[in-house]
């Protein structure tokens, strides 16, 4: 394991130390318990809290900032965090209108923000991310994990919450947003939890996994390693096929947002490769990528790979998307 | 129960936690996202941090403690789980107060009803429930059947044992494992392992006390 | 050799491709030859073209727009462009007051643009940035390398040039920021041009490479693997000694732009990591960080490693590098 | 000189690179960033790219057009250095009118001087120069002397050989292998390398044509 640490169990801190130094215009970092929130507290808005295992960079602590998150909870690293930090950050930002938590689906953050939503003595509710297709819902009860569509789904919903709309309301259009992106992801090499010290599968140099989780869960299948019109198209086909399957009926010249993530080894070189076989792909099927967002969102440690995100745009997904956000890793309009 | 034998439980299981370090780790490399162990190992030396101040506490107040410290400090799957565990323990340590056998049959019981809400879980989905809720289950039956605890022990030992070794061919139905489908059948769950070891080590500290 | 890659002669021509597709707002691509420039020409203000070998991405092409190049000449991966790009965006884009190149001092990157230089019919000038200080320039003749100070000489005089400064000006003040920038680098791993289809060089897993170049080129020396605050330590000694080797002198309280620059395979944690040990630091030698990025903005494939750059501000560079800027990896104030 | 015999040298280089690619492309790993052969690959397609167009072009002109192409296709350091190596060598064709050894004297010479001045450099520096320049004196000597052609090739092939050995012990101090100092002692430059192979593929398809 060749990673720049000192020592394996201050990563973490060392990380958020420097995270919060360098936006210090921006955020403030509460270390006991751990949690990143807006410098400037905002007034009299849901406050929007997400949070999850670190190593998912810059998911989620460089979305906390104007029109995006009011704190992110950071676990250690592939682990959630736990409810003591949920429950403290929710009273530094909570400002009269309750808390919204996101959570990506997962047994243990869903649990973790549960017992916080229990615990805490504001109105409070959850959207739950799961839009990753690669896990089958109808087999497997725990449902489909939450991937990089969550980073639309903060996008989106902290718009909406920055406009002043009430708890209902953001709820409401983050389960929208949600059910309306789809995910995949594939990797060409694993990652190494740095407590772990070593690699989390075994993956040969004519093999990809198609469908992995940004841990480095095991996805649909292994397969063959192959050229990226064909990854790239059974990506993307998967991910209709999954609409489909839940009876989203896309219509031609719906417009798409598209979403090339990568899981951090892969070059921005190979991701844009990647865009513009996923765009040519979805011209063929009619459907009209309108807006997109290319580059590392939601890593997973120093993984190489990319997840394609697509979602069916409409004007008020639209317009919240392109309203002004200003944090760490999303900014524009400001 | 005595607040000194769960500060000794406590520093037994960090110990048979470590000592099975390569086998719980590998087990949630597998069909999990490997940090099994790190979380236990964290959860372990939280508690053992307070040893100090929850020896001068009733027993109730103590696993009280621990379930919250292992709340704030587990994270992942386990920590809720295992945290709920010791809060619904400890809840009906205090509610009840019946001989040692059925209170602790009781409270275990409390326990492991605390982890199948919190999970929405049963037996048969690939998870620590499956040691849990057969060792459960037996224990309601031994106290039931008035058993001397030195009968009831190797017994337990056995369940739980079976019951990590259930695991093995499931397909996961909760946990992270159930996104592996079919590919998740041919290994143990690293929870429920974890959960076998605790409990033997429990069972063994029992033993050596009489 | 794994890569998201159809056939390894159309790599960048796909990329080129998506690039310009998911950024067409910003952007356009010309094909024979290749360059970016923005999609809306500007008027009346000197013409900023950069360019150089692709594989460092989002270097060049990720800056251009408002508030930063005017167009971006991408080579073969890791090749210099050739002249007839330079002198053919330059047709497209200079808008009366000349054209000002921005050049990474490598031999090849030098001569070409030289050529472009000589050929062309419009007025023109050059800034050769140079801030790697891993390349000892007494000894050997050639100087030191451009690196990732380069994204700040682009930044700070595309800014000057949207204001309409002459070509003279902005020339003066990218050769300041220039002069005023340190850079060095290091590998923990290699990387692989895909034309080649091996690892350019063998690093072991108790190695790393201490000043290496975005190419991949052997650095100072193979160093041992160690803590990351030693590896930063010598980072920064390395570039302060610099300073003053070059008789740039350091006064108390003096202000800072402090750059960690992802090779591309470091997650973003290790980066904060990273940019936590150099900022703790830089404070204790009395040293202020008032300025700051984080993430891959100079990259060398799919390599492992980070890179240090200290830029000593003033008024006149801290003022242009605040100013709105527009890119598609550079973005703030609009 | 004919165009016919540019073409078929231009083929033949063309083929020697390739089978040269092994060595060529290590020895640019070893102290470059690995492209050299790449870059010389892609020159020598596009020119076999023009094949056509340039045969019915005098020989001045074809060189010319060779100059330009290369100069456009190949980038990093080898293309612009080779460009104005056959821009220069077509002009001085243009401009001269001597005897064959003695023209290709001078345009050799006035193609060397034109990699020089762009490259700023001169022998010595571990770069293609240390093959030219010798190899420029040279043939100026033999022409001086008014050797026969026959004689000459050997000796040329000779001295180009050598020339790439003598980069081997030396500190770089122009190219990507300037950055390296001591570390690049012990590494043949690779443009000294194919500028030899290039000059030895012309000297025996000049004594093959004869
Ligand atoms: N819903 C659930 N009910 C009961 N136990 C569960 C449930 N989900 C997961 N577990 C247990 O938690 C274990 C994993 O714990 P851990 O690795 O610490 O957390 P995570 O899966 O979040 O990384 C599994 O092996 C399983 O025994
Ligand atoms: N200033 C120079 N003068 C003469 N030859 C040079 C000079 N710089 C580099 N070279 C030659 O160019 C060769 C490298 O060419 P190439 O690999 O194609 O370009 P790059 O170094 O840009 O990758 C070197 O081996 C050397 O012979
Ligand atoms: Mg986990
Ligand atoms: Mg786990
Ligand atoms: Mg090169
Ligand atoms: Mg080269």
């Amino acid at each position: 394991m060749k990673k720049f640490v000192n020592n394996v169990d201050d990563i973490l801190v060392e990380s958020l130390n420097g995270f919060a130094s360098a936006h210090h215009d921006l955020v403030e970092l509460n270390l006991e318990p751990k949690f990143i929130m807006r410098s400037k507290k905002a007034s009299n808005k849901v406050a929007l809290i997400s949070g999850g295992g670190s190593g998912h960079e810059p998911l989620h602590n460089g979305y906390v900032g104007y029109g995006m998150l009011d704190a992110a909870c950071p676990g250690h690293i592939f682990t959630s965090p736990t409810p003591d930090q949920m429950i403290e950050a929710a009273h530094k930002v909570e400002s009269g209108k309750g808390v919204l938590f996101i959570v990506k689906n997962y047994t243990g953050d869903v649990m973790n923000f549960e017992m916080a939503s229990e615990m805490m003595p504001f109105k409070n509710a959850t959207i739950l991310t799961c839009d990753d297709v690669s896990v089958i819902n109808s087999t497997y009860t725990t449902g489909r994990r939450g991937v990089a569509g969550t980073v639309i789904v903060e996008k989106v919903v902290g718009s909406l919450a920055e406009k002043g709309a009430d708890l209902e309301s953001c709820k409401k259009l983050g389960d929208k947003v949600n059910h309306r992106c789809g995910s995949i992801g594939v990797a060409l090499t694993s990652c190494i939890v740095p407590a772990a010290g070593r690699s989390t599968f075994e993956i040969q140099d004519n093999e990809l996994e198609m469908g992995v989780g940004i841990h480095g869960e095991p996805g649909r299948r292994r397969e063959p390693m192959r050229d990226a019109d064909s990854i790239v198209a059974d990506m993307v086909n998967a991910i209709l096929e999954d609409f489909e399957l839940r009876d989203i009926k896309l219509c031609p010249d719906d417009e798409i947002l598209l979403l090339v993530n990568g899981f951090a080894a892969t070059p921005l070189l190979e991701l844009y490769l990647i865009y513009n076989s996923a765009a040519k792909l979805l011209k063929t099927k009619n459907l009209r990528v309108v807006r997109s967002l290319v580059g590392n969102y939601t890593t997973s440690l120093e993984m190489a790979g990319a997840s394609i995100t697509l979602c069916i745009l409409d004007q008020e997904i639209k317009e919240n998307w392109d309203s002004p956000v200003h944090t760490a890793s999303l900014r524009w309009g400001i | 129960m005595q607040t000194e034998f769960i500060i000794k439980a406590a520093e037994a299981i960090h110990h048979a936690i470590n000592v099975n370090e390569s086998e719980i780790e590998s087990l949630d490399r597998e069909i999990g996202d490997g940090d099994h162990f790190i979380n236990l190992k964290r959860g372990c030396s939280s508690v053992l941090d307070i040893k100090e101040k929850i020896s001068v506490l009733s027993a109730e107040e103590a696993l009280n403690h621990i379930g919250l410290k292992l709340l704030s400090t587990v994270g992942g799957a386990s920590g809720p789980l295992l945290a709920s565990f010791f809060i619904a323990y400890s809840q009906s340590e205090k509610e009840n107060n019946l001989d040692p056998v059925n209170q602790t049959s009781k409270s275990f019981t409390s326990g492991v009803e605390a982890i199948k809400k919190r999970g929405k879980a049963s037996t048969g989905e690939k998870t620590m429930l499956d040691v849990l809720i057969p060792v459960s289950i037996l224990l309601n039956k031994l106290a039931n059947e008035n058993k001397d605890p030195l009968e009831i022990i190797p017994l337990i030992k056995e369940v739980a044992l079976k019951g990590v070794l259930s695991t093995r061919d499931m397909i996961a139905t909760k946990g992270r494992a159930a996104n592996l489908g079919e590919r998740a059948i041919g290994h143990v769950d690293p929870g429920a392992k974890s959960c076998q070891i605790m409990i033997e080590t429990v069972c063994d500290l029992i033993l050596n006390n009489k």
